[in-house]
Formats: structure tokens, sequence, C-alpha cells
């Protein structure tokens, strides 16, 4: 109990407390922003284990004749696991990279804020908390959005507000309607609308749920405000779009497919046999405009709108080893990602270059960036001794398991056009003169470089030793099987 | 405007139009007519005084102040004689509940309170639209 | 006479307000005292309206009679403190202490001398008295008296302004609510003409009976009266006179204009449709369908007018324009949650805008600046008043924890219930044109670099007042308990009459 | 058609009462002079006061006053003209006050036509 | 404008159609067992002398039974007195005197 | 329809009420502005009239000075605002 309010209040707590220093210096600030951190870090994996030792953990209350509550089950647990500590790798980032930057306050306050807001999302116990922590999640990364307050960083700004709150509209919509018919929202008791069994109308309901989570986990035609948030500093798209914000979107389908529906209600709607293929379109249309793309962070983006559907994929074949694959792809894609984009930005940062056609030789100069880079572009294509290799794997054969053997395929292409996104790029970095490793030198490249490495390190590691993850994974599998 | 045979007659037949609308305010509740048309006349006798004449004379007659405070205490003097009821125990207004006298039928006292609540409605009508007068003829443009 | 003082309880909490109306005149030259007077009187209402409530609630829905001259119901003037009653007038006392708070000492360059100011008082008293007057009467002619009194209150303190703009807008506003108010005495005409009676439960009674007999005199009466408030309230294609009454009048007139004065009018038309028709009579005529379309209609069009205006309060006004929508939609939904939700909406509406109004009317005053453009920064530079602007922004989009989102919860509640799936979806994407409106406003004060003027926060008393009204919307977003439990007792009352 | 004809030639005074309504309403509507609005509001509420008066009258009722000497079988109902007079004292308060904007008005514009004040005020906010 | 006009002029007549419907239902003009002439206005004729001690029972009702709107009515008034006041005195009284 | 019987009163009400429409045209057209308050003068004169006829004596005293009384303060306003124009 006091370690979910512990975890949760961190980030607050910090947040406040860095908003109330005006005056303070870097050092002060990155000092506190550390701590805070690790605490909420801490408290968080002390809450997975708890409830991975089955242990239940439940805060409740009223709103206005509403109840919510915080209970984390083991789904929330491992998202929580997952941001928390990708959290602190971001963090120690920042601190390189804002070195130099201005509103250094504000970017602390709201970094740490939306800290609390995610893991408020990951450990909410019914939709009411879910909702509100969702709601909460646009406002508190707003100011991060904007940082560079230059009218294209307003302009993608608004354009995530309106997204992001039209999604939540049709979501409040959906809440309303099933607690019209089931009468409570609480994730615990099982599947919210299993005991109603079938009636008209459901469908609608799972689209609408879909919908409006969507927008966050921006599947295809909901994903555009995602590439234009990409004018945010590079932790910032790092860590929220291509981690906690979009994972809180697909924390929502997940919840919404086995918490709200249940797979077994779910098999039988027939929205449940078009949501794969759209998952699937978006996979491949993705990572196919990511390929076209020559600004590298755009190309991320796209990619990342791809990948995230790997996950809802492997969601929607409602059998318990596409659960898995969902599940340890959620956990290896994220460290991978965020990888990836820290390496794009110490190019960025150090060399100044941003698109991918003027890269060639970035590579004499960064080395252990472009080495980082290049692993964790290996691994998107989901290469044996990367971690999205086990990942991958799990996803096929929930969906061969589940009978449809062309989303496997889906798959196997995917990887394919993967390769081609990144793998030139890596190339290219390291043909053309050979210079000198100048660039990565000194306290604020070391300090980016050093959570970039230890990432690729922790994905190899989980590919060598998928046991490693696996018990959280069987744990998810087990609570909803 | 400043014509004398206007003046003379006006000076005749004024306080008559006056008493008329005084009358008219007493014997409402035994005639037709009521407080309100009462005040009205009572009204227009001091327009068409300040009318024929000036506005100076009529100003000088019934100053600012005074039609400040008629339509300020005329207002609450409803109040007052409703609180009447409320001092004697009986709801707000009331007037046979709170055992006021209701006099004889047809006579000038008669009805309790009905008369005195008439009485300053109609001073304070009279007021008002000599006010209204007053500020729509006074304002320069 | 405590004993006296809780039994003439109903009667007190309208009356007080105009005795100290009709005095304060005659000290027009001791402002300091006229300002506590002022001050005073709304917080004992306050307390008397939260007394009254206290009772009902406890009485557990047995309403508090109140026979006026002690002739009962049918004969004299009935006042009725039921649910209903009770919560809009705890609304009234709870918006009006802090509007009158924050008039104090900062009126004069808006409105003039002191004299003039005094008069504000007197008008901004007369017109809360009549909305309290509206919240517990039970008597369809006086409520035409009653509207009449607040129509012209709401004219003169528009015109109180001391600008041209301010008497061309209170003159439309005054002729077309009169028009409003001649068709509101109209319909009281058709319903006076066909039942005999002007008491709202006896009328109810004897309209149930005869009906069948006068079935186009019955939905005339309805529609006079449903346009006669609809003018009155600007519902969407009646607002004409609203955007320039409300953002030409003076901040604190503006506030309680928006705040109150239409929600007035909407209890009203509320009262007039559920207890006098009485639901079954309203869906035996299909005037909750076209409620509910009407609503639709105001919030969106409401909100796309609001999205083009540049100048902060005629935004506000569209806003309400939008927001009425939304309480007249919930009139539509002919059920219990619907009508909680619709009046929960109401009050936290009334609260919302009337601290949107203040805070708009702060910034103007301290910088002078009337369009949203020009008003980049001003979140560093006055951030008490920027901060509840954002918490009113926030509140009246819907967001969890602040008040508007359990009005709409309960208002999507109750438009599922009654199957109106595209009327959940227009409350959604009012919500979501709100954010578009409202958020635009906020991201301009802090997010652009702050401007070189010294622009100040308002005075100790104005800070209050803004403070007490952010506070409120929290309140009655976090924990709107009694609220909550007066505004479903009241629709329960409201369904259960017939 | 026929049917409605008669029972308007039986209620009679409603149908008046309509008419009166009807073109006071056009007059506040299209003409553009702050006079006739006001003239036209006017003639809008003594429509609807005729209605409720025409309401409570009784053929051959009496004048709802009591005469002790000799007391009517029959009187009107008092009512309506008891609610008729609040609405006269209504009605003129509302004409005194927008008489008194007309002034301000015209004191800010030099006219009195709505629609060129309009344009006025436009030229303003532009200039 | 004019176009305006007769659009304003065609609302009218629909409307004036549709209120003479329904006023053609209404209870016939001026017949003594109308709906209006129940209980109360019979209380009202034959009480007011005794309830209220007048002899006009529109004064009756103005002053006794329905006091209440009555007093709202003087308040309108008084309003309507003050907003006169606050439109046209834009400048305040000279001299200090009361 | 048995019951449409006419008495005296009421063809002097129907006379009245003639008068009252005429008047109410008169006032949608005519331009002058003082004429126009002349007439609504003698609108309000016939509707003291009209209340006289249908039994309301209260009624009528109130409207006719009402009527005077809203007559004189329009012509007030309009000799001090624009006289004679539309």
């Amino acid at each position: 109990m006091l370690d979910l309010i512990l975890a949760l209040l961190s980030g607050a707590v910090g947040g406040l407390i860095i908003a109330m220093m005006p005056r303070a210096s870097s050092r002060l600030r990155n000092t506190i922003a550390l701590i805070f951190s690790v605490t909420g870090m801490a408290f968080s994996w002390r809450v997975a284990q708890l409830v991975f030792a089955g242990e239940s953990i439940r805060i409740a209350g009223e709103i206005g004749g509403l109840s919510w509550s915080l209970e984390p089950d083991p789904l929330g647990a491992v998202f929580g696991l997952i941001a928390s500590t990708l959290w602190l790798f971001a963090t120690i980032y920042s601190f390189g990279y804002m070195a130099n930057e201005k509103k250094q306050r504000t970017y602390y306050t709201f970094l740490l804020m939306s800290f609390s807001v995610t893991l408020g999302v990951a450990f909410s116990g019914n939709l009411v908390a879910l909702y509100l922590f969702y709601e909460l999640l646009t406002f508190a990364t707003y100011p991060l959005v904007i940082h560079e307050r230059s009218l294209e960083a307003m302009k993608a700004g608004a354009k995530y507000i309106i997204y992001s709150l039209s999604g939540a509209g049709a979501i409040l919509i959906a809440i309303v309607v099933t607690y019209g018919w089931a009468g409570n929202l609480d994730f615990a008791g099982g599947p919210i609308l299993a005991s109603g069994g079938i009636r008209p109308g459901l469908s609608l309901l799972l689209a609408l749920f879909v919908g409006g989570f969507g927008v966050k986990a921006a599947i295809m035609p909901l994903h555009r405000w995602l590439p234009a948030a990409m004018v945010a500093p590079t932790p910032v798209s790092a860590l929220l779009h291509a981690v906690a914000v979009v994972y809180s979107g697909v924390y929502g389908i997940l919840r919404v497919v086995y918490s709200v529906f249940g797979h077994e209600l779910m098999g039988q709607l027939g929205l449940s046999y078009v949501l794969p293929w759209v998952a699937a379109f978006t996979i491949l249309v993705g990572v196919t405009i990511a390929t076209q793309q020559d600004v590298l962070k755009r190309r991320l983006a796209y990619h990342t709108i791809s990948q995230l559907s790997y996950i809802l994929l492997g969601a929607f074949t409602l059998q318990p080893w596409g659960l898995a694959g969902a599940m340890l792809h959620m956990i290896s894609y994220s460290t991978l990602k965020i990888t990836l984009f820290f390496g794009a930005g110490i190019i960025a940062k150090q060399t100044g270059e941003t698109k991918v056609s003027k890269m060639g030789g970035v590579g004499w100069q960064l080395p252990k960036t472009m080495a980082a880079f290049g692993i964790a572009s290996l691994g998107m294509i989901g290469m044996l001794p990367l971690n999205t290799f086990w990942s991958k794997y799990y996803l096929m054969k929930g969906s061969v398991a589940g009978g449809r053997w062309p989303l496997a395929l889906v798959l196997i292409g995917s990887g394919v056009i993967n390769a081609f996104c990144f793998i030139p790029t890596v190339v290219a970095a390291f043909t053309g003169e050979r210079g000198k490793p100048t660039a990565e030198r000194g306290a604020e490249v070391s300090l980016m470089l050093a959570p970039t490495v230890l990432l690729a390190g922790i994905a190899l590691l989980i590919g060598l030793w998928p046991g490693l993850v696996w018990p959280g994974v069987q744990a998810v599998v087990n609570w909803f099987f | 405007m400043r014509d004398f045979i206007l003046k003379r007659v006006a000076a005749l037949i004024l306080p008559f139009i006056c008493m008329y609308g005084l009358y008219v305010i007493f014997h409402g509740h035994v005639s037709p007519g009521g407080s309100f048309a009462g005040g009205i006349i009572v009204g227009l006798s001091f327009i068409a005084f300040a009318t024929i004449y000036g506005l100076e004379k009529g100003r000088a007659k019934l100053p600012e102040t005074v039609l400040n405070w008629t339509e300020s205490y005329g207002t609450l003097w409803y109040g007052i004689m409703g609180m009447v009821g409320i001092v004697k125990g009986a709801p707000f207004l009331a007037n046979k509940l709170a055992g006021v006298s209701l006099g004889a039928p047809g006579a000038l006292s008669s009805g309790g309170l009905i008369s005195l609540i008439g009485l300053g409605v109609g001073i304070r009508v009279a007021s008002t639209m000599v006010t209204l007068f007053f500020t729509m003829m006074e304002e320069e443009p | 006479m405590t004993a006296t003082i809780t039994a003439n309880l109903p009667v007190f909490v309208v009356i007080a307000p105009l005795f100290v109306a009709f005095v304060l005149p005659t000290f027009a030259r001791r402002m300091r005292l006229v300002e506590s007077l002022v001050v005073a009187i709304e917080a004992i209402g306050l307390v008397g309206a939260g007394y009254l409530a206290s009772i009902v609630l406890m009485q557990k829905g047995i309403p508090i009679i109140y026979s006026l001259g002690g002739w009962s119901a049918p004969w004299g003037i009935e006042l009725e403190v039921g649910s209903l009653g009770a919560f809009f007038l705890l609304v009234v006392a709870a918006v009006s202490l802090p509007v009158a708070l924050f008039a104090r000492g900062n009126l004069t360059e808006e409105v003039g001398g002191k004299e003039r100011v005094t008069r504000f008082y007197v008008l901004y008293l007369l017109l809360n008295g009549a909305l309290a007057g509206m919240a517990v009467t039970n008597d369809l002619f006086n409520i035409f008296v009653l509207v009449e009194v607040a129509t012209l209150s709401c004219c003169g303190l528009v015109s109180a302004r001391n600008h041209p703009r301010a008497a061309e807008a209170a003159f439309t506003y005054l002729i077309l609510a009169t028009l409003g108010s001649a068709l509101v005495l109209g319909g009281i005409g058709f319903l006076y003409i066909i039942t005999g009676h002007l008491n709202m439960g006896f009328a109810s009674q004897e309209l149930g009976r005869i009906w069948q007999d006068y079935p186009h005199v019955v939905w005339m009466a309805a529609s006079f009266m449903l346009v006669g408030f609809g003018v009155k309230s600007a519902l969407f294609p009646l607002h004409v006179w609203l955007p320039d009454a409300h953002s030409t009048a003076p901040s604190p007139a503006s506030a309680i204009l928006s705040g109150l004065a239409v929600k007035g009018y909407l209890i009203c038309l509320l009262k007039v449709l559920y207890i006098v028709f009485g639901h079954t009579l309203m869906q035996e005529f299909a005037m909750h369908r076209i409620l509910v379309l009407l609503g639709m209609i105001a919030i969106i069009a409401g909100s796309l007018f609001a999205l083009a205006q540049d100048e902060l309060k005629r935004r506000l006004a569209f806003s309400t324009v939008a927001q009425v929508g939304y309480i007249i939609l919930g009139l539509g939904l002919v059920n219990m949650k619907g009508l909680t939700g619709t009046l929960f909406y109401l009050a936290s509406h009334a609260v919302i805008k009337s601290s949107l109004f203040l805070a708009a009317g702060a910034i103007i005053a301290a910088t002078g600046k009337h369009r949203i453009s020009e008003l980049a920064g001003i979140g560093r530079k006055m951030p008490v008043t920027m901060a509840v602007f954002t918490v009113g922004s926030l509140g009246l989009v819907g967001i969890p924890l602040f008040s508007g989102f359990i009005g709409k919860w309960y208002l999507l509640l109750g438009s599922l219930d009654a199957g109106h799936i595209l009327a959940a979806a227009v409350i959604i994407i009012g919500s979501v044109l709100c954010a578009a409106y409202l958020f635009p406003i906020i991201r301009v004060a802090y997010f652009e670099p702050v401007p070189e003027e010294n622009w100040q926060d308002p005075g100790m008393p104005q800070k209050i007042a803004l403070i007490l009204l952010a506070v409120g919307v929290v309140i009655l977003g976090v924990a709107p308990g009694p609220f909550l439990e007066l505004a479903s007792r009241a629709a329960i009352e409201l369904l259960v009459i017939k | 058609m026929r049917i409605l004809l008669e029972k308007l030639m039986i209620n009679y005074p409603y149908f008046v009462a309509v008419i009166l309504f009807t073109i006071g309403a056009l007059t506040v509507l299209t003409r553009s002079n702050l006079f006739k609005k006001l003239i036209g509001i006017n003639i809008m509420e003594s429509a609807i006061f005729l209605m409720f008066i025409a309401g409570g009258n009784i053929r051959g009722g009496a004048v709802p006053i009591l005469d002790e000497a000799n007391p009517k079988p029959l009187y009107i109902n008092p009512v309506p003209s008891a609610l008729m007079l609040t609405g006269i004292v209504v009605s003129v308060s509302v004409t005194a006050f927008a008489l008194a904007l007309i002034v301000r008005l015209y004191q800010s514009y030099g006219t009195t036509d709505a629609r060129r004040i309009a344009e006025m005020r436009n030229e303003v906010t532009e200039g | 404008m004019r176009l305006r006009n007769l659009l304003f002029l065609l609302m009218a007549l629909l409307a004036a159609y549709v209120i003479l419907i329904a006023v053609a239902e209404l209870p016939p003009y001026g017949m003594p067992d109308n709906p209006v002439h129940n209980q109360v206005s019979e209380r009202y004729i034959t009480g007011a002398l005794e309830d209220a001690g007048v002899l006009n029972m529109v004064t009756a009702i103005v002053l006794d039974y329905r006091a209440y709107d009555t007093m709202f009515e003087t308040i309108v008034l008084f309003t309507a007195a003050l907003a006169v006041v606050v439109t046209l005195k834009t400048a305040e009284r000279k001299g200090g005197g009361k | 329809m048995s019951i449409l019987y006419f008495t005296a009163t009421d063809y002097r009400i129907m006379v009245l009420l003639l008068i009252l429409v005429a008047a109410s045209l008169a006032l949608y057209f005519i331009k002058d502005l003082l004429h126009a308050v002349i007439v609504y003068g003698a609108y309000s004169l016939t509707m003291a009239l009209i209340w006289l006829q249908m039994n309301t004596p209260d009624l009528a005293i109130t409207e006719a000075a009402a009527g005077i009384c809203m007559t004189v303060l329009m012509m007030v306003v309009i000799f001090r605002t624009s006289r004679r124009e539309e």
C-alpha cells in the first residue's frame, strides 16, 4: 500500500519541488530529479515484486458517485516496471542533452509529473482511474511537446491536444456505456462485460474503446499527431512518444481486450476478426512510410507507429502465446527504441545532422553511439541475439495458433522492410572518410552515451537470456487466461 | 409655454387633478381604480406643473433628494407592512391573519393594511413618474 | 425570535437583499458602508441558503411550504423550498457572494462615481433577490413578475457601463427580453385559461385531467414558454443579444449575468416543463426530443462561434451559448441521471463561468487589452488570476477532478439511458471544441514570451473572490457530496410528480 | 378551415389578440427605428393582456365590485384584471427604461435608427 | 433588406396561423362555465369582503391574496426608475450637499 | 353552432377591436414619429374603452393613466431626440 502511494507520489513531489525553486542551480535540480526518479523506480519495482508475489494492493475512493481504485495487476506491474526503469535512463540522458537548454525548470517539472501520471495509468484498478490518468497524461506532457515554443511546436501541441481529447471523449462515452451495462468498472473481478454475454452494440463499444485508446497508440488513421510531436526535445520523443504515452494507449487497448471484454467475449465478436488486420496494415504501412522519411526522427516516429502495432497484433490474436509475444515485445521494443532515439539525439546534438541522407561518415565520429544504434537496428529486424527475436517468435506462434498464419507472414515481411529501414543508415555511417572520434568527448556526451550503451547492453542481455523477463510475461498470461 | 392664461388655468386645475389622484388612491378598495392609477395621476399633475411653469420651479417643488427618499422608502414601506404579519406571528404580508382590524365594509378605513399599503404604493408611483420625467428632461444631449 | 426567523426563512432569503437594496440609495456617499452592506447581506444569504439546504437534506424529500399572507395554495402565492429550490438558492448565494466581493472598489473605472456604483449595487441586489425568488416560488404569475425584475435589473447592469456600446447592447437585450417575457406571459395565459389555476401544483393536476380536450393549446403554451425562456436564456438561434450584452457589461455584471441570470430563466423553464406539464405530458407532446435537438445544435454552433472570436469576453459569452445547450439537452433527457446531470452542470457552470468572467475582467482591468492575441505571457505577470482562469477552463472542458466532469458524466449516462447516442457524441464533441477555444488562451498566457509591462494581480478582495470560486470548482469536482445529493433528489422529485 | 373560422368567430377577442400580437412582433422585428420597436413591444404586451382579460370575462357578468345593496348573481373573474394590473406596470417600466436608453443612444450616435447605429458602431470598431 | 422583411412577414403569418389553431380551441369566450371560473375565483368573489374587508375584489387580490406579486410589481417600477437614472445620469451630482 | 350569439356589448367590443387593429396597422406604417405617438395614445385609450366594456374598470383607469403617462414620456423623448423622422 505505502509502496504504491510512494511510487505514485515521488514524481509529483519531485516535480513540485523543482517548480518551487525557480533559482536553483542546474546541478541541484538534476540531483533532485535523479533522486525522485530513483525512488519512483525503486518503489514501482517493489510494487511489481509484491504483485508478482500474489499480494493484492488496493486503494479506492469515490468522486461524486464515481468510485475509483488503484490496484495493480501483473499487466500494470509490467507496464510500471518498463516505464519507471526507462524513465531513469531518460532522466540521466536529459542531464546531458538539456545541459545548455533554456526552460529547464519547466522541463524537469513536467517530466517528473508525467512520470507520476504514467505510473497512475499503469496501476489504475478501474476504468475511471484509468481515464483520469489518461486525460491527465495529455496535459502533463503538453508543455514538454511545445518545449521549443516555436510556431511548429505550437501547432504540434495543438494537434496533440485535439487528437488526445477527442480520443478521451470517445473513451468517456464507451466508459459510460460500459457502466450502464455492467454497473461496475473494476478490473479486479474478471472481465467487466463477460457476465452480460453477447448483446447488440458490443462491437460498436469495442470500436469506440479501440478508437479512443488507438489515438494515443497511433493506430494508422489516427496517428498523425505522433510525427508532428517529434519537435519535442529528443529525450521527450524517446520516452514519451516511443514509450510512455503511446504505451498508455497500447496498455489501454490491452486492458479493454482482456479486462473489459475478456478474450472469450472478444472471440465471439465479428470485430475481433478485423482488428488484427488493422494492426497488420499499420505495421506494414507504418514501416514503409518510415523508409521514405529522410529526417531521422520522423523515420523513427513512423517506425514507432509500426512497431506499436506488433503489440496490438499480439493482443488481438486472443491467444496465450500471442499475449506473451505482445508482453515480450512491449519490454524489448522499448529498450531498443529508446536506444535508437538516444542515438539520434546524440548525432543531432554533436554533429548537427538530422537527415539520414547526410549521415555518411558519422559513424567514425561517434563510434560508440553508432555501435549501439547498429545493435538496436539489428534488434528491430528481430535477429537472434537480441530480445525482439523472442517476442517475434511468440507473436508468430500466437498468430499461427489462432489460425491466422498470414499474420506471421506479415511479421516476417515487416522484418525485411525494417532491415531496409535502418541497416543502410548504419552502413552509410561507417563509409566515407575515416575521421577521429572527437565528438564523443566531454561530460555531457558521456551522460548521454552511458544510458544509450547500457540500454543496448540490456537488450542484448535479454536476448541472450529471455528467462530474465519471462516470469513477468508468464504472470500476465496466467492472469488473463 | 409661458402663457399667462395657461398658467392661471393650470393653477386652478392642477390642485384638483392632484386631489383626484389622491382620491383614486384612497378609494382603491371600495371603487374602481387603485393605488397605481392614482399614483400616476398625482405624478402627472406634477409633470404638468413642471411643463407649464418650467423645470426649475418643478424641481424646487420636488427636490431630487425628496424624490430619492420617497422612492427608496416608499418601496421599503411595502416590505415593512409585510413585516407586520411576521411580527404578529403570521406569515409575511398577512393582513387578516395578523389580527389587523378590517373595519366596517365599504368605509374608507376598511381593509386593514390594504389602504396603508396602497397609500405607500401610490406615493412611490407618483415619485417614480416625476423622477422619470425629470431625468429625461434634464440631461443635456 | 430565532424560531420566527427560521420559520420565515424561505421568504427572508428572497426579501433580505431587496430590503437592503431599498435603503442603499440613501447613503450613496458612504461607499465603504455600501460595499460592506452588500457583502454582508450576501454572506447572510449564503448562511440562510445553507441552512435551508441542510433542512431539506435532513427532511428527505418533504419540502418546506410557505404560504404568503396565510392564504393557502390555490388562493394565495406559495413558496416551496424543495430540493430543487434549495439547490438553486445555494447556487445563487454561493456565486453572488464572491462576485460581490470582487466588485469591491473595482467598479469606478467601468461604472463611474459613487452614486452610479451604489445604483449598480442596488440593481445587483435586486437581481439577486429575483433569482432567489425564482428558486423558491411555486406560482406561475409570480415567475413572470420575478422574470421581469430580473430582466430589468440585468439590462440596468449592462447599461451601467458608461459606454455607448453598452447602451446599445442593453437596448437590444431589453427589446428581445421583453419579447420573450411577452411570450412567457402568453404561455401563462393559455395555461390559466384552460386550467383556471396559477399555482403550479394545482395547474398541473388540472392539466393532467383535461389536456386531451386542448392538445393544441397545451402544445402552444409549451412552445411559448420554450421560446420565451429560450430568448432570455440565449438558446441558440435566439442568442443574438447575449454576446454584446455579456461582453460589454462591467465585469462583475458579466459574471453574474452569464453565471446566474441565465440559469434563473433555465430553472423557471425547468419548473414549468417538469412541474406544470410533467414528464408524461412532455413525452406525449415530444417536447423532450425538441429540447435535445435544440441543445445539440446550441452546443455545436455556440462552440464554433466561440472559436471564431478573438475578443476574450466575447469568446466567453459565446461559450455560455454553448453551455446553455448542455443544460437544455439535459432537460430533454427525461430521466433521473440526465436531470441530475443538468442540475449539477448548471451549478458547475454558474461557478465556472463567473470565475472565468471575473478573471477576464481582472485581466482587462490590469492590462487594458481585450484581445486574446495580445495577452502573451500574462500568466507570469498575473499568476493568481491566470491560475483561476486555468482551473475554470479545465472545469468547463470537463477534465476529471473538476466540476464540469461530473455534470458531463451524468449527462452522458442520462443520454445513453434515454437512447440518444448522438447526444452523447455531441456532448463529447462539445468538450473537445471547448478545449479548442479555451486552451489557446492558456497557451498564450503561459507559453509565450513575457511582456515588459508591469501588469499585476488585482487587490486582495478580488484575489479572495477569484480563489473562492476556483476552490468551488475543485470542491464541486472532488467532493460534490451534498450538491449532488440535492441535485439527484430534485431530479427524483421532478420525475415522480405525476 | 370553416370550423376554424367558426370557432374564431366565437373566440373573436382571442383572434384579434393574435392579430395584434403578430403585428407587434412584425413591428419589433422589421422596423429599424427604436421608437417603432418600442411601440411594437407595447402592442404585443397589450395583445397578451387582451387575451387574459377575455379569458376571465363573462357575457352579462358584473363588475367585480361588491354592491351590498343589490348583490349581482354573476361576477366576472377578477383574477385576470388583478394580474394585468401588474402587467401594465411592467410594460410601463420597460417603456420608461427603453426610452432612457434611446436618449442615451441619441446622445452617443445622433440617431434613433438601429441600422444606422449598427453601421456607425462598425465604423468605430474598424477605425 | 426587403427580402428579409418579406421573410419575417411570411414567418409571422405562419406563426399567426399556428397560434390561431390553438386559440380556436380555447374554451368559448364569455361563457360562465369555462374552466377559469372555478373554485379559486369563486372564493375571491365571495370571500373578498370577509377575508380582506374590501368591496373591490381586484384590490383584494392585488393587495391581499396576491400581495407578494404586487410587491415585486413595485420593485419592477423601482428597478426601472433606477435603471433609467443609471443610464442617463452619467455625471455625479454637483455640489456636496444632499 | 348554437352558442354563437352576440349581445350589444359584443358588437361594441368588436368595433373597438377593429379600431385597435387599424391603429396598430397604422402604427406599423406611419413614418412620422410624432404622429405615431399620437396614434399610440389613441390606441391605449381604445384599449381602456375595451377594458371598460369587458367589465374591468380598474384596468381601464390604470390603462388610461399608464397610456397617458407613456405617451407623455415618449413625446418628451421625441422632442429631445429626432423629431419627425424615421
